[in-house]
């Protein structure tokens, strides 16, 4: 019965997430149960009771926080540092890594992730400040609830180019979609991804959060994250 | 194509719509024949879910329902029960978010319920509860009807407060909105657009049956 | 024995209106109440089901206090023992002829009455007609049984009568007071059909804003002026023709018409359409009974 | 000059029925429509007035045609220079007494004739009344006032005086044949009041399920016996009491109670509250006027 | 504390609603007075945003609004016009999600109007419109009054629809809906409180004040 673990996932891992518990489920028997949403939501619903066993996260203050909350039993594990790419799937717009281009006409909006909960959000505006931009696009920015929004917008041209994670352009789904360039890394802080075990997993569920939770850190795991684009150390 | 989100819609559905039948008559026969001034104050508290945007009313059931604030410890320690993020609590929501589509259908049923018919039945020697069982609803059938059909096709609806105090949990919070929004961020737009063609298609026959049905009504009533 | 003292501040169209009237009734009476629209004639039988409270006075039968404001007493309708007959009959459509019968029989009352109830006013063929399908008599009829199922003593009735054609009010009066006696009822019946009233009441209290302005026996009070030998009636000239001695008038006084004779110095006066009143000195008259 | 040819499939409460008529009207005639509930008689005056299509037939007006069937010609109510009057008045709630008529009034038609038909009408001192706040005559009054401001050649009236008390039709009756014969009317009454009819109108349609069953002048068709020299009236007996020779009834017969002896044998004949017809031969009466 | 949303929020409450009203007002004549078999299936559609989620909605309008679907593209190549993140694109949705609660009020009051008001006017020469003006309008000032503020509070509750097609840009499409959904997830519970403190209690006096209003219309009517 205890053969199930229910995963609060930040949206930007969702890709590699489904690649993990195919891999996860056949070696254990154990079923993954994704919830997917931006860090700072689920964070949100996990210290409102949410009953999640494993949190993954974009970043490492949400975990944190979980812990200093008495919401997750270890301190927070980084697994992979995550990687922001600029993308458009416009075929007049090639995105390049001189981000002036964002400043033309045709360029008319620009889709981040909502930088009040999710971290890829926080990695665009930090770049864009970086470059002076933020000022003079602020009128262009879309937000989305989290990256799977984002990725939205950018993809059904709503928005005509936008940040996002490098997973998601790798992904099966979006693979070949446009054209997408890598953010310089120095450009934004490192998005240092970590995940915690959660109270609620280690109260009722402890055998099978535990081995899932393991199985993030493993070789495994860290081939994974890397065919997606994240970078492993 | 996971069929779930589709089953536990229908699920909160129907238990929302029999909750709400058992509130909503009282409270509508309360409505429909009270000439108190508190029934002004009643009477807009009942109206409000219609008009307050659901984030509201998510915010304040989050607020009660929270493990963290009294209500929900309460609720926690004394009788583990957790609301948020469990089934038992959208029915609760459910419930609030849908009680003017229950009671303001049944109330101008009662409403138009000549007032002489009930006082028949008093004169009668009946309590007013078998006057209730007896006379007024076997005579407000068609407004039941209405009442039934879109409290559950609101129900079926419901999008904003779920998305606030479900959290999205599959089998157990995860509703046919919540899933279409989801999979329309994912971009499986195929699947979006196979719930929300199933849910466009239900409410449509729904409403549709009801028109009719109510049209039937009352043409048999006026011969 | 009934005895009360009402009063109530009613709403009136122009103003609000204080209906004040007390009176007594002693078992077996059958009274009208007469007066014109908004008088409160509905108000005061209202207050006498229960469905009405008033704003002072009592209501005392057979040594019950049904109300009183100084008691704080207010029986509910349910608990007086009445009959109530509505004039839109209130019938409850989603039942039978018999099933609006059978709901108004009390428990453990034995169920021969509404077979009695259904004879008596003729319904026994229509038993398990739905009450859509009834005609406006067979639902007055009808409307009269259910309200007499419980055994009432006391009777009220709302002008009755009114929703119904000639030859049906006549049948459905002569139920009324066959019924009135063989129950034993005491009857408070409102109307505004003198006809009606002197056919069927022993007193009547005619009503003016919400006053009792006069009381007594129905033919005292409309026909105060004693019996004469001389006949007036009214009619309305229909054509005036030239003849040889002068002019002639058809006059219609259904159903007939009769022609009169005008003098040289009236020919003037009437023309076709006049309203008139025909009169007859030293009339010896016979009369036929009219079969319903 | 009016010829309509009507046929119209109405639903009515026991089935189809077939509206099948056909009648021509002279400038100047006063015609009235007669017949019981459900006959048809609204039905065909809405479709002279345009508010309902008739399914076969013509209408033609001096030389217009309203509505042909084969020529698929319907013309729209506003084209038809008519003047209707509701049975329920279908006052503008919102507007005055004035506002009302001047809202019936054409583009750069002279305003002259308001203050005209205020005058005829008595609705002077009205004139800034809110609607909501007049009588039932006033009411009447000014409805029909405004189917008059577009001075209409053809007026249309649906039961008009059915919902006033007897003296205000009177004289609304009287306004009503005034009116016709000053602005030179066509005009079609529906009423089921026999004397208003023999009063105002020259030529009557009796109708019966959608069938004309009976036209002509009205006092002919109503009371088709010769006028003969016997008084026949209809009264009801409230009381009996013995005398010396006898029995005497008194016998209603309002506005007056008479006496009639009643002989040995008819004793048990009659009773209290029973219809009668009072008879009188050799009848030899006299005529005064009734002033309204 | 930003009051930006709320201000926002203000303004499409007020463009929706006016836009509503004349839309409104001839469909629900329409509706009112034609006995047609399309009427049927348009009552239904009028409905349908009642019953649909909010998610379903949005979807849709995300699909026609999209500059890479034939609408879009159509509207931004030809009139260089992007409904998806821009305040015209949720104008033209809350007309959309808000039309029944413009619609069915209207639609009853017209249908109360004796038949007999319109035909004297006909019978008077007046047209179809001077009617409408002059006579039914003026007539149905409850109704109207119903319908507006109906139409207006339920534009201010308007979420899910919002939430999928908005982009929550501040100052275009960041109405007061989406703010507390936003603080509640970043737990700014404070602000969130103020933000849903404001709008119910604005709800809450706008529908007092329209049941006070009507029923003070009801009774000088009735009068
Ligand atoms: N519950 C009430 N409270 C206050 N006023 C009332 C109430 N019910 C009726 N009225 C008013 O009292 C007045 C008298 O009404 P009532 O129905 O008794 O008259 P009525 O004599 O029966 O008239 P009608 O012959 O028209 O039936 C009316 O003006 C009415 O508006
Ligand atoms: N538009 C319509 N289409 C079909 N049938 C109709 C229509 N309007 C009325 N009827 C039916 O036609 C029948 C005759 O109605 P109408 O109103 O002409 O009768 P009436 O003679 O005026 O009766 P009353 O004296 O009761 O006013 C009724 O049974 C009615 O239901
Ligand atoms: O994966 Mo995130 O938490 O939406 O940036
Ligand atoms: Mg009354
Ligand atoms: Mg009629």
């Amino acid at each position: 019965q205890d053969a199930k673990v229910t995963v609060a996932v930040a949206a930007n891992m969702q890709y590699a997430l489904k690649t993990l518990k195919t891999q996860f489920e056949k070696e254990t028997g154990i079923q993954v149960e994704v919830i997917l949403g931006s860090s700072g939501k689920l964070t949100q619903q996990i210290q409102e009771g949410a009953p999640f066993d494993v949190f993954i996260s974009a970043d490492t203050k949400y975990p944190l926080t979980l812990f200093q909350n008495k919401f997750a039993t270890d301190s927070p594990k980084v697994y992979a540092n995550g990687v922001l790419v600029l993308w458009s799937t416009k075929s007049d717009l090639k995105p390049e890594v001189n981000m002036q281009l964002l400043l033309m006409d045709k360029v008319k909006k620009i889709a981040i992730a909502n930088p009040k909960t999710a971290p890829y959000g926080v990695a665009a505006v930090e770049i864009l400040k970086r470059y002076k931009l933020y000022d003079k696009l602020q009128k262009k920015l879309v937000y989305g609830e989290s990256i799977t929004q984002t990725n939205q917008f950018i993809m059904s041209q709503s928005a005509d180019i936008g940040f996002t994670a490098k997973s998601a352009v790798l992904s099966d789904e979006m693979l070949g979609k446009g054209t997408w360039v890598e953010i310089a890394h120095n450009g934004y802080s490192p998005i240092e991804q970590a995940a915690v075990l959660l109270k609620h997993g280690a109260l009722n569920n402890k055998e099978s959060s535990e081995k899932f939770y393991n199985f993030l850190y493993s070789k495994e795991a860290k081939k994974i994250y890397e065919r997606f684009g994240y970078i492993v150390k | 194509m996971d069929l779930e989100p589709l089953w536990l819609t229908l699920q909160l559905a129907v238990v929302t719509t029999a909750i709400l039948f058992f509130i909503g008559i009282p409270l509508a026969n309360w409505l429909a024949y009270k000439k108190t001034k508190v029934k002004a104050i009643v009477e807009v508290l009942v109206s409000m879910p219609l008009v307050l945007p659901p984030s509201v009313i998510g915010f304040y059931l989050l607020l009660a329902f929270s493990p963290s604030q009294s209500f929900g410890k309460f609720l926690e320690t004394h009788f583990d029960i957790r609301l948020v993020f469990s089934f038992p609590g959208l029915v609760i929501a459910s419930v609030i978010y849908s009680l003017p589509f229950m009671v303001h259908p049944i109330q101008s049923g009662f409403a138009a319920v000549p007032e002489s018919l009930r006082e028949a039945a008093y004169s009668l020697g009946k309590t007013k509860w078998q006057t209730l069982i007896r006379v007024l609803l076997p005579n407000i059938k068609s407004s039941l009807l209405s009442a039934i059909v879109l409290t559950f096709a609101h129900t079926i609806g419901e999008f904003g407060v779920v998305l606030m105090i479900g959290g999205n949990i599959p089998g157990e919070t995860k509703v046919a909105s919540i899933a279409i929004f989801d999979e329309v961020e994912s971009m499986n737009y195929a699947s979006a657009g196979t719930y929300a063609f199933i849910l466009f298609a239900t409410s449509f026959i729904i409403l549709l049956s009801v028109y009719l049905i109510n049209h039937r009504l009352d043409r048999i009533k006026s011969i | 024995m009934i005895n009360c003292v009402l009063h109530k501040q009613l709403h009136a169209a122009n103003g609000d209106m204080q209906l004040h009237v007390s009176f007594k009734l002693a078992p077996g009476d059958f009274i009208s109440i007469y007066g014109p629209s908004g008088a409160g004639k509905t108000s005061i039988i209202r207050m006498l089901a229960g469905f009405l409270k008033p704003d002072d006075g009592e209501i005392h039968f057979e040594g019950e206090t049904w109300f009183s404001h100084h008691q704080k007493i207010h029986l509910a309708p349910q608990k007086r023992n009445i009959g109530f007959v509505f004039q839109d009959y209130a019938l409850f459509p989603n039942m039978t002829v018999r099933e609006n019968l059978l709901f108004a029989l009390q428990k453990n009352e034995p169920v021969d009455i509404i077979a009695e109830l259904m004879q008596v006013t003729g319904l026994e063929q229509l038993s398990n007609r739905q009450v859509q399908a009834l005609s406006g008599g067979q639902k007055q009829r009808l409307a009269l049984a259910r309200a007499l199922v419980r055994k009432p003593k006391l009777l009220l009735l709302d002008e009755p009568l009114s929703a119904v054609d000639n030859a049906m009010r006549e049948s459905l009066q002569t139920i009324l007071k066959d019924i009135h006696i063989r129950y034993n009822l005491t009857t408070v019946l409102v109307s505004h059909d003198i006809s009606e009233i002197i056919k069927l009441a022993n007193r009547t209290l005619v009503i003016e804003n919400g006053i009792i302005i006069k009381e007594g026996n129905p033919a005292d009070i409309f026909f105060p002026e004693k019996p004469h030998n001389q006949l007036l009636v009214n009619g309305q000239i229909t054509e005036i023709v030239k003849t040889e001695n002068g002019q002639m008038a058809s006059v219609l006084l259904p159903p007939q018409i009769i022609k009169v004779e005008l003098a040289e110095n009236e020919v003037d006066h009437f023309q076709k359409g006049d309203l008139v009143q025909v009169s007859h000195q030293k009339f010896n008259p016979t009369i036929k009974k009219i079969e319903p």
